[in-house]
């Protein structure tokens, strides 16, 4: 088992090393020439003004928290799954529960509008 | 002792073995996917457009793609001002390589798959995830409004769509028993399952796998007129091919794991004759999934794009109560029987 | 041979960092990474006891995955309490949030 | 020196280099993204320990999702802009005084417990023991789990989306 995973931490390494090996090749053959102005980031043609990290509305975080909050839920689902067969009922009403409850968290971050790009 | 009298005669095989089939798999990618896709993308748009697409380079324009690559080695490197020069370089190499564990779990043909996971699409689920992470760092180290802002709506939207993908692939594991990718395949009849709720899932998990993917009618992340380019409008050369390579590569990724969940993977409706098992698998497999990414393009170059309120109204109130609703279904067969 | 003490050596030092990230820092939300190292440091005894010690039920696995969970939630709540300071009072510095010291 | 010990001590210095660009670095992004490696190692700790779902869980859960809410919200609020900002308070000797003993006293105590073998051996199927356990003796903390995620989901938007 810790081989599986082991194939998983070596194709990381080995797709680093060639995804960065190109890069290489771009530094060895690509021109480089100095001039400020080609280093100011892109805005239609503006100089830029201010921080390009300033804040952003907070609606993406209500995005982000029912993702997580949802996304959770995957731990018990999974071993749910495999084991629904062996369980049978029983772990059908459970997950039936775990389920509605879950719905009403749907129902109510839909209701107070979490749920909208506004 | 030297590193040789570390490790053992056969921990030595094995991991030559990791790293041969690392850059046959890496190589499979960069030429399955963008090389092929790229050109294959540019011909059906052109097709679908009454256009005629690229011609010049090699008969019928075969060899643009390749053209470009070279041209794209020559370019020069620019790093924006005040830019995060390591975040900026690591953030495309993270997504590429995101797309690369995808394959580990995918079955080409009976026994040829790098690693027959445990927890197999569990894992695919998760190493998909990073590539969030890779998107939000690179339209953070740009040192551009616009590239942040594109990195977040990018974000937004992949989370979005992560949820109702993963009930999907919930749904399969519930009615198979079973998360390796290898007995998901094995236990699905062919041609297909006339499950419900499979179909349902499948549906769900092409809408999800669009969006996931950044592309239209989901492309909101790069949406020109707005965003200048999204998360990579500050990517030059190289960079910004990992993250065509990201992309292209997790497309790929996900047709051939809808290929496997649910058009059975590499079995064939017939046997090829005068090739093995492993040949005619590996035949039917690439030609489904390609028909999946041929799908996906046809869909892009045919629809408008959307608005991000709308593309998000999906995913929240249309996808993810519907498949919650089908995994209990998917439940209820199992347990009947 | 790796054995237990191996683990529990890492996730003390895991610990001790993260509790230095939690007393020193001004910010809440690097305040909220100390304490994820924290939980992790405690999630790497639960499962290295499970198979150390005691591998019946796979009890430290749930325990670590019922972590797992609080810790989302935990992010979830600490951070929208975040996001709500820095709108009322523009900082997200907790030693300046001090409303209820009248 | 076999392939595990390589593989625990590459991992263990992961996670604790990333842990301690964590709590040390200046800019808050960095901060965040250093999470990644931290969190990475502590999954690979896990296969390690024969723990493959909790593994699968660490990669999509901490690294895939928390670690991105809290770049989210880095981002919504102070971002790099910090770095003009002092990030660390006056009590730093005195925690590193705290930790320092708290983390000697930890490593003492360890290292004069007598570890015997473990009770049994590991179930082969990893996701198919934590499922069984989640439904039969732990059935109550999985139904409790829900009610707290619900808990945390009303909590957070009411905090969060409160104006004026």
């Amino acid at each position: 088992m810790p081989l599986d995973w082991a194939y998983v931490a070596v194709f990381a390494l080995v797709g680093a090393v060639m995804a960065v090996l190109p890069l290489g090749v771009v530094w060895l053959l690509a021109p480089r020439s100095q001039y400020a102005h080609k280093r100011i980031p892109y805005e239609s043609g503006i100089v830029p003004f201010g921080e390009a990290w300033s804040q952003f509305h907070v609606r993406y975080y209500l995005f982000g928290l029912a993702f997580l909050l949802f996304d959770i839920e995957v731990i018990y689902i999974y071993p749910w799954a495999v084991v629904l067969r062996e369980l049978g009922g029983f772990a059908l009403v459970e997950m039936a529960v775990f389920l509605g409850v879950l719905g009403v968290a749907l129902a109510y971050a839909w209701k107070k509008g979490a749920l909208e790009w506004a | 002792m030297g590193l040789g009298g570390l490790l053992d005669a056969l921990w030595q095989v094995e991991f030559l073995r990791m790293v041969v089939l690392a850059a046959v798999v890496f190589t499979f990618l960069a030429v399955g996917g963008p090389l092929f896709l790229v050109l294959a993308e540019r011909k059906i748009s052109a097709w679908i457009q009454a256009r005629v697409g690229p011609k010049h380079v090699g008969p019928h324009g075969i060899l643009q793609t390749v053209a470009d690559t070279v041209k794209l080695l020559q370019k020069e490197s620019i790093v924006p001002h005040r830019a995060d020069v390591v975040l900026f370089t690591a953030a495309p190499v993270l997504v590429a390589v995101a797309a690369l564990l995808d394959w580990i779990v995918i079955p080409f043909a009976p026994g040829v798959i790098v690693r027959d996971l445990n927890v197999g699409i569990l894992y695919f689920a998760a190493v998909s995830s990073l590539t969030v992470i890779g998107i939000l760092t690179g339209g953070w180290a740009s040192n551009n409004k616009y590239s942040l802002l594109g990195g977040l709506r990018s974000a937004a939207q992949m989370v979005s769509y992560e949820l109702p993908l993963g009930f999907s692939l919930l749904v399969v594991a519930t009615l198979t028993g079973t998360l390796s990718t290898v007995r998901i395949v094995e236990a699905q009849p062919y041609p297909a399952h006339f499950y419900p709720s499979v179909i349902v899932a499948a549906v769900v998990f092409l809408i999800a796998a669009t969006a996931e993917a950044n592309r239209i009618p989901f492309d909101l992340p790069e949406a020109e007129a707005e965003l200048v380019a999204g998360y990579f409008s500050e990517y030059t050369p190289m960079r910004f091919a990992l993250f065509q390579l990201g992309e292209y590569g997790a497309l790929l990724a996900s047709s051939a794991l809808f290929t496997t969940l649910f058009l059975g993977g590499w079995k064939g409706p017939f046997a090829l004759p005068g090739v093995g098992p492993v040949v005619d698998g590996m035949v039917w497999f690439l030609l489904k999934t390609y028909a999946v990414v041929f799908f996906l393009m046809w869909v892009r170059w045919t629809y408008p794009r959307s608005r991000i309120d709308q593309l998000l109204n999906v995913s929240w109130k249309i996808l993810l109560p519907v498949s919650m609703a089908n995994l209990l279904v998917a439940g209820v067969l199992v347990v009947l029987g | 041979m790796i054995g237990p003490a191996h683990y529990l050596g890492v996730s003390a030092l895991l610990f001790g960092l993260g509790l230095y990230g939690v007393l020193t820092r001004r910010n809440a939300v690097a305040i909220l990474m100390g304490i994820e190292l924290m939980l992790n440091a405690a999630n790497i005894n639960f499962v290295a006891f499970t198979k150390f010690v005691d591998p019946t039920f796979v009890r430290g696995h749930v325990a670590a995955l019922i972590v797992i969970t609080l810790a989302a939630c935990e992010a979830v709540v600490g951070l929208a309490l975040v996001i709500n300071a820095y709108r009322h009072l523009e900082t997200v510095n907790v030693d300046q949030v001090n409303l209820m010291k009248g | 020196m076999n392939a595990e010990a390589l593989a625990f001590y590459a991992l263990a210095a992961m996670v604790l280099v990333g842990g301690f660009l964590v709590v040390q670095s200046r800019n808050l992004v960095h901060a965040a993204i250093s999470l990644v490696p931290t969190l990475l190692g502590v999954a690979g700790l896990y296969v390690l320990l024969n723990a493959e779902f909790v593994t699968a869980i660490q990669i999509l859960i901490y690294v895939g999702a928390i670690t991105v809410l809290i770049l989210f919200v880095i981002l919504l609020t102070e971002g790099a802009t910090g770095l003009r900002v002092r990030q660390r308070n006056e009590q730093v000797p005195l925690a590193l005084l705290v930790c320092g003993i708290l983390v000697v006293l930890f490593l003492v105590v360890l290292l004069r417990v007598p570890w015997g073998p473990p009770t049994g051996p590991m179930p082969a199927y990893n996701p198919g023991a934590v499922g069984r356990s989640f439904l039969m003796p732990y059935v109550l903390a999985f139904e409790v789990t829900s009610l707290v995620i619900l808990a945390s989901l009303v909590g957070a938007i009411v905090v969060a989306r409160r104006e004026g």
